[in-house]
């Protein structure tokens, strides 16, 4: 048995990716080194918030930056917990419908309870740090989504909408 | 010197939609400050934006680069400059 | 919008199951009622256990009893949290090799962290409290696994494993 | 009367691989514990490994009909009991 160096990987993609492709991969190259545990997390676009109807979710991502920060943020969580033996992250850009999977967190670790634990904590540090956009198109107008729950109307200033 | 800026989000809208602009300034080189401040009076809307996301805790990021980087940092001709926004989901990078 | 009444679906499948098949039905049919998080948790065989390489690792369910706990724990849990959206709960039988998939677990729940929280607490029950059991055949023999930690050899009283 | 006793695990392997064996008593109706014993008097073997399992906190369960049942439970004739060791990564079902 080699010594387990954690798998890494990042990407921004315009295309969904396939949760079986990655799943049969990780458990493939993470099994002989003693893992059993993959928890993924696949954000997908709500049809309705606020109580408004959402026809689509725009994503664009400072794209540079945004990779740079996704890996860092996976070595350094990676680096937290000897048994982590694989984090992949891949985010997604472009104009996505209701349904459509907007992230992915795939994490192998033991012992399962850790293995959801980094994936809940990448999650969250991917959507406070990395930068990436959304423009939320809805029945009621076009919002430009800011911090964790700022929605600003597009073209109109700083106007926020109404509440239903 | 000329340094592009880069902007995203409702921040580009308030420079007509362009993902990028060029900022010319004299010299050879500047401070961010004076780049923004050249920016600014191109596009005032981007400065009253940028004003109001800070008075609502959404205060932008600097970065020339991809480096963070504070508003007396030496910025040279061909630079990328960018204003970024809190992330969708979240409230800082660095 | 119709009210939320989450999906409960149990399975034991001698096949492995497509992820992406199923994340794909539970996102269409959950995005209307304003979810937008699944976790998954996909358990696959582990090549190496305490310093032993595994062969291959076989489940056997008491199946009626299997099924009908599974429900009751999905249906319990879902209860505890109303913006619970599906629990999906698939358990593997047969002869598994290191790699292969033995368990499955999806939980569309908001906010993320409840989904998070969800599905970790449903996998602890489902380990704990389902008729299931493995035979795990690895290079120093063959190992009954019983409770949390038990190994005992096969054909010999209650003989356990030497620690390597 | 007839009852089906469904063994599973390492259990099945201390009645020679059956994973269901059936268990005569005279009369129409009897305890649990009657069946166990008659069991038990058949596979000496699989008396040993439950009180063995027991004494190790890894007791075991037992059903009739799917339902957990206590040892002074009534079974019928037809009736299909199980002794269930603990589940592989847990402790108790019931």
């Amino acid at each position: 048995m080699s010594e387990n160096k954690p798998i890494i990987r990042v990407g921004l993609s315009r295309e969904p990716v396939s949760l079986d492709d990655v799943a049969a991969r990780l458990a493939r190259e993470t099994n002989g080194f003693g893992a059993g545990s993959l928890v993924v997390f696949m954000g997908f676009v709500k049809g309705v918030v606020g109580g408004y109807k959402v026809y689509t979710l725009s994503y664009e991502a400072y794209e540079d930056v945004a990779l740079k920060k996704m890996e860092e943020i996976a070595r350094e969580e990676a680096a937290k917990w000897e048994k982590t033996y694989a984090i992949w992250l891949i985010h997604r850009i472009g104009s996505l419908k209701p349904g459509d999977p907007t992230i992915y967190v795939f994490v192998v670790a033991e012992p399962r309870h850790k293995a959801f634990e980094l994936a809940s904590r990448i999650l969250d540090r991917v959507k406070h740090e990395v930068p990436i956009y959304k423009l939320e198109a809805r029945e009621d107008g076009e919002y430009w989504i800011l911090g964790d729950h700022t929605r600003v109307r597009r073209g109109e200033g700083l106007q926020e909408p109404e509440k239903r | 010197m000329k340094v592009r800026v880069k902007l995203v989000s409702l921040l580009r809208d308030a420079v007509n939609g362009e993902g990028e602009v060029v900022v010319e300034i004299n010299g050879e080189k500047a401070r961010l400050r004076d780049v923004l401040e050249k920016l600014y009076s191109t596009y005032p809307r981007l400065k009253k934006l940028v004003e109001g996301l800070g008075e609502r805790g959404l205060g932008v990021v600097y970065m020339v680069n991809g480096q963070g980087a504070e508003l007396d940092a030496e910025v040279r001709d061909g630079d990328l400059v960018a204003i970024l926004p809190p992330a969708s989901g979240g409230c800082s990078f660095e």
